[in-house]
């Protein structure tokens, strides 16, 4: 489904990412964890085509993103991708937030886009929101309506960045369940997080990134149970203590 | 005796501030040396001379600054300049704001335009953008015309009597209404002199020009009036009249030709401060 | 297009053009920078204290000379100083002042109000995190200011200050209206002069973009350099 | 002090012959307005583009618009005035910028042209400023949901920049409006110069000041009412 | 040492504190928690007279801050606070932010200062970046300096307010560390805290905070043995099931 091989990425004399190669199949659901800093985001971004990079090659459910003939447009509305500060728009409500791509990118018509709308937002518990605007919502709402609105386009992939870490401790439970669910009905899932409870639970693998490597892309029993690298075994002790 | 008004202020400051005009040809404007000159600083000078002599001051400095038509009188009323000299025409309705000395000159209000565009007559101007220097009786005079006659001028203010007769020499106006003495002067240091012509028709009887005091301050204004009309009647009147009118001046040496006429000598042989122009009219 | 330009009046009336007239301008704009930084500085620390009645007559005055175009108020100032002076000092006349100190006081009064808006944001600017952190030291309200909020603020706003400061340099052309001399001035009356209109507006042009131009670059220089350093 | 006062005198006749003092001030309030909401105009459509300009991923664009803005802030209006009003017609040809001259209303239109560009590239920098302002990730946001850069722009990103910058846009507005006096230097009969005008003929300096401020002000109250208004009409919270 | 007796406070009409009451004895160490917005930051800074209150009375070390002839400023010095944004004085090098208030408040001599400031960075392991400006040190860094200036001033108490909770994961651990030292050196603490682990290392009590009052004010065993109240169990459940 994802398939990415020896990228390469620099902002100026920067390397980013180095040699990054890794693939996730179809209803997989892997974690990307490491320091901050590491190239986690980049390397997400990369595959939705919103950074360029500089060599290597990502094919996304058959299609070379790298191909100049490849329209970015379809292709990034074809993965779904939730960000860490959620991103809604916050001009317009939250059925107009899943409509708008809907309506503009896939051309469905408001009918359609509205009853697609509704089902969602049942699906993450915020029916009775549909005409608030995202500031009206909290933390872990708004979140579940990116969820939403990124599956409004019927993605083949979903991507996550650090979805619970711009939340209050309270809030990150209900957005891990919306996650946990998708997982569990077969979505294919890159998710970068350092919640290890949702790592645990539902990862078939974990990649450990450090400093624009992937330093270890294990199955998950085999990273909980024994991390090979250093670094790897350094950054669990840390985050896994307290 | 004790002093006021302007005297007192004089002989505390040790100073006076003389207010100069930057182009009226001959009055007072700049020479080459962006320095001001002309017929009425000179006369100007001469007042300070007789003040500094009735004040008994060893030095008298004196200063300078620039004054346009339409700051001159708010910065009279305001103290900031002493004496205004210049081009200004003595009327009733300033004499409600200031005070005026002898009359230095008499001069109508005219217009001067292309030879090229053969306006003649103040008629021929219908429906023409016309210039005139903001804050000057003259703009108000063709304001005026331009009401009672229904001509349909555009009148365009200009910031100083340079500025205006540019916008004829750019073609921007089709005249530009000024004193013809002015006019004269500027026609002079233009770079065409032939190209220009100064209309027959005028807008009003000659008029007095004076330099300007403050008002309410008798003290001051007869010190003033009587060194007027001293050098007016002495020789050396004439002979800085001459000097501006008859002679080359700065800054191109040119000469503006225009020796006194009746009314002139008879301003010269009975000095006033009159604003009335019949009063001037020789007999 | 330029075959009948004469460029050379630029060149014969240069020293005229630049002691006269661009001196005038820098030190006008010197002064009333340094002047009208102070007065604004304390405008705004007044009008964000809290004592009473002082920052609303501020509020007042930075409303007032707000909404006034500075033409309007170059004239309002140029003809009130000495009527103002009159006041301040109880004599028995106005004060006269010549037409350099009288812009220096115009451009002092009416950019106080700008620079001390800009002060007020950079106070403002300070999270009030800052404020509590150094009471909670024990430092008093006077002694937060003064070492901990005012030189933030400072450095923060010294892009801004430094671009209020290119305004108020462009802004000083307007004394043109009053006839006092500065570069401006100088260039249009060589131009009136000299007829030679397109030469000199054209010049005088090329001058305020180049000075503004590079003062502003060096402004973005010093942006650029604050942001490493936080 | 020196001076006589008369506050009768909006009520005299000027010597226009047309009407009252009071009425030759109104009509300078009136070009004010008009010339104001014509530069306006120019100002906030040519900074628009410019601005957005400005952000595009495309440098040739971006360089340009940059000397854009460059251009036109670092020099003083006033003598961007005389650019437009003196010199540009002598550098067309002879026909044509005659013609330029002898159009009535010359000085407005240079008035509007002059102030229109002048602001254009300060309302550039604010809508530059107003995208700048919103989270990377909102363009990304766009961008991951498939939406084209046009789109992007005109259904995310502009309609929160614009309601981000609407209180700068407001004293821009302000700004134009006073920025509109300059142009007396080119013999436009705005408010400024007509108050100048009124002071000229009838020697009351105060008296008319006075009445050109309380007009200005009462401009500026009203133009923050409207604005305040559209603000909280457009405004997420206020409803 | 710090003696709270039924303390209300408004912000206009809201009321953000409502009759708290409780007591932290010299040398006891006690954890606040509760959802957000529930007034555990604003109670805190009513300790440290940084805010004002309406009614009730607060005594600490024997000093009634409502008593018109404190001296605020010198109380203020007497107790330390911790930020959750550290709020180190971002143009004064780090010693400098140590001496400052040592020097304007206590007027004690540069050297005297110096030498205190010193000892206290080699505490909390900062000593090789005492000419460094805030900017140039990490999370951690810098709240553990922020910690330090707090304790040049000699306080007989320490108040932190949730000093971990803009820290990325793998700083958490410094900071907790040299916390958990200072408790264990008999420092009286008062700290508004998420991290149940150090809760359960260092707490003689929690306090459990739920729209302006005190829920719960217990021993920390029985605390996360058997919490009374629905509300603490409620937000007790959601902060430690992931
Ligand atoms: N637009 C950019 N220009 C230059 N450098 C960048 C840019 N974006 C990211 N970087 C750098 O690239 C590196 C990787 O960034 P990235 O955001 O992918 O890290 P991350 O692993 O997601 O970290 P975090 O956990 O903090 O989100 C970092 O060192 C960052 O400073
Ligand atoms: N300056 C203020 N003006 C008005 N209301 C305020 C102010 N400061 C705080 N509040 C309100 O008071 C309530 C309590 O705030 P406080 O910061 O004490 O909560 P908290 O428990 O520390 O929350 P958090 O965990 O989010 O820090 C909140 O509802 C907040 O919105
Ligand atoms: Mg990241
Ligand atoms: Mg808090």
């Amino acid at each position: 489904m994802i398939d990415i091989t020896l990228v390469n990425k620099f902002y100026g004399n920067f390397q980013v990412l180095t040699d990054c190669t890794t693939k996730v199949r179809k209803g997989e659901v892997v974690v990307v964890c490491g320091p901050s800093g590491s190239g986690k985001s980049t390397l997400i971004k990369c595959v939705n085509a919103l950074e360029p990079f500089q060599s290597g090659r990502i094919i996304v459910d058959g299609v070379d993103l790298s191909d100049p003939k490849v329209d970015l447009n379809r292709l990034r509305a074809r993965v779904g991708m939730v960000f860490q500060h959620f991103e809604l728009f916050p001009h317009l409500r939250i059925t107009e937030n899943l409509c708008l791509a809907q309506e503009k990118v896939l051309g469905r018509s408001h009918e359609e886009a509205m009853a697609k709308t509704l089902s969602l937002l049942e699906r993450v518990g915020l029916k009775d929101h549909a005409e608030k605007r995202p500031g009206q919502l909290s933390g872990g709402q708004q979140q579940r309506v990116a969820i939403a609105r990124a599956l409004a386009m019927d993605p083949v992939a979903m991507l996550f960045d650090e979805p619970t870490s711009a939340l209050d401790p309270e809030m990150i439970k209900e957005v891990l369940d919306v996650m946990i669910e998708l997982a569990q009905d077969g979505m294919t899932m890159m998710v970068v997080t350092h919640e290890m409870g949702f790592a645990r639970k539902v990862a078939d693998r974990v990649i450990f990134m450090d400093k624009g490597e992937i330093v270890e892309d294990v199955p998950k029993d085999d990273f909980f149970g024994k991390p090979h690298s250093d670094r790897a075994q350094a950054f669990l002790s840390k985050i896994l203590t307290h | 005796e004790d002093l006021t008004g302007t005297l007192k202020k004089i002989k505390e400051t040790g100073s006076i501030t003389l207010g100069y005009r930057e182009s009226s040809v001959p009055f007072s404007y700049l020479d080459d040396n962006q320095k001001p000159v002309g017929y009425a600083m000179d006369i100007c000078y001469k007042i300070v001379d007789a003040v500094k002599a009735d004040l008994k001051l060893d030095k008298l400095e004196v200063k300078l600054n620039p004054v346009s038509s339409s700051t001159r009188i708010p910065l009279m009323a305001n103290g900031t300049i002493d004496l205004e000299c210049g081009s200004t025409t003595n009327n009733v309705d300033r004499q409600k704001q200031v005070a005026f000395t002898n009359s230095h000159f008499l001069t109508a209000s005219r217009f001067v335009s292309k030879k090229a565009n053969k306006i003649t007559g103040i008629e021929g101007l219908k429906g023409k953008t016309v210039a005139s220097t903001s804050g000057t009786t003259n703009i108000k005079q063709v304001v005026e015309a331009n009401a009672e006659r229904g001509l349909g001028l555009t009148v365009l203010p200009s910031k100083d009597h340079a500025e205006g007769f540019l916008l004829v020499e750019t073609d921007r106006a089709a005249a530009f209404v000024m004193d013809d003495i002015l006019l004269a002067g500027l026609i002079a240091g233009s770079k065409e002199p032939a190209a220009y012509e100064i209309s027959k028709d005028s807008f009003s009887l000659p008029e007095p020009y004076g330099i300007m005091l403050r008002k309410d301050d008798p003290a001051f204004k007869a010190l003033v009036d009587k060194a007027t009309a001293d050098l007016y009647k002495s020789p050396e009147g004439v002979k800085i009249y001459e000097k501006w009118f008859t002679q080359p001046i700065p800054p191109k040496g040119l000469v503006l030709n225009v020796p006194m006429d009746a009314a002139m000598k008879k301003a010269f042989a009975q000095p006033s401060d009159s604003p009335d122009p019949a009063s001037y009219v020789a007999n | 297009m330029f075959a009948n330009f004469d460029f050379d009046v630029i060149r014969r009336s240069l020293s005229y053009l630049l002691i006269d007239g661009m001196g005038f301008t820098l030190l006008l704009t010197g002064l009333a920078t340094l002047l009208a930084g102070i007065l604004g500085t304390i405008l705004a620390v007044i009008r964000l204290s809290p004592v009473p009645v002082l920052p609303r007559l501020i509020i007042g005055y930075v409303e007032f000379v707000r909404s006034l175009p500075l033409v309007l108020l170059i004239f309002w100032f140029y003809f009130l100083v000495p009527y103002i002076g009159q006041w301040l000092t109880g004599a028995e006349r106005p004060i006269a002042v010549g037409a350099f100190s009288s812009a220096l006081i115009t451009f002092t009064l009416v950019e106080a109000v700008y620079f001390s808006e800009i002060m007020r944001a950079g106070i403002q600017s300070i999270s009030r995190g800052q404020l509590a952190a150094a009471r909670a030291v024990g430092l008093g309200y006077m002694q937060s200011m003064r070492y901990v909020v005012l030189p933030q603020a400072f450095r923060n706003m010294v892009p801004l200050l430094l671009t209020q400061t290119i305004v108020l340099f462009q802004d000083t052309s307007l004394v043109y209206v009053v006839s006092i001399t500065d570069f401006l001035g100088a260039a249009g009356k060589v131009a009136q002069r000299d007829g030679r209109l397109v030469e000199m507006y054209l010049f005088a042009a090329v001058v305020y973009f180049i000075m503004c131009f590079a003062a502003s670059m060096l402004v973005r220089h010093l942006q650029r350099r604050n942001e490493f350093a936080r | 002090m020196n001076y006589h006062w008369n506050w009768q005198i909006f009520w005299e006749l000027s010597p226009e012959g047309t009407g009252t003092y009071l009425d030759m001030l109104l009509s300078g309030l009136w070009w004010t307005i008009l010339t104001s909401l014509a530069a306006w105009a120019v100002g906030l459509v040519v900074g628009s583009v410019v601005g957005i300009a400005r952000t595009l991923p495309i440098r040739p664009l971006q360089w340009l618009a940059g000397a854009y803005v460059e251009l036109f802030r670092n020099i003083p209006l006033l003598v961007q005035l005389f650019l437009w009003y003196f010199v540009l017609p002598e550098l067309l040809p002879h026909g044509l910028g005659l013609w330029m001259k002898q159009m009535p209303n010359a000085a407005f239109y240079s008035a509007v042209a002059g102030v229109g560009f002048f602001t254009s590239s300060r309302v550039a920098e604010q809508v530059r400023a107003g995208i700048g302002a919103l989270p990377r990730g909102q363009s990304m946001a766009g961008k991951a949901l498939g939406l084209t850069v046009a789109q992007t722009y005109r259904y995310v990103l502009l309609p929160m920049a614009y309601r981000i910058i609407l209180p700068p846009l407001t004293s821009e507005f302000l700004n134009t409006i006073k920025n509109t006096s300059v142009a007396l230097t080119i013999g436009l009969l705005e408010l400024t110069a007509r108050a100048r005008a009124m002071q000229e003929f009838s020697f009351q300096v105060f008296e008319s000041f006075t009445a050109a401020t309380i007009m200005y002000m009462v401009i500026n109250m009203v133009v923050v009412i409207a604005m305040r208004t559209l603000e909280r009409r457009v405004s997420l919270t206020g409803r």
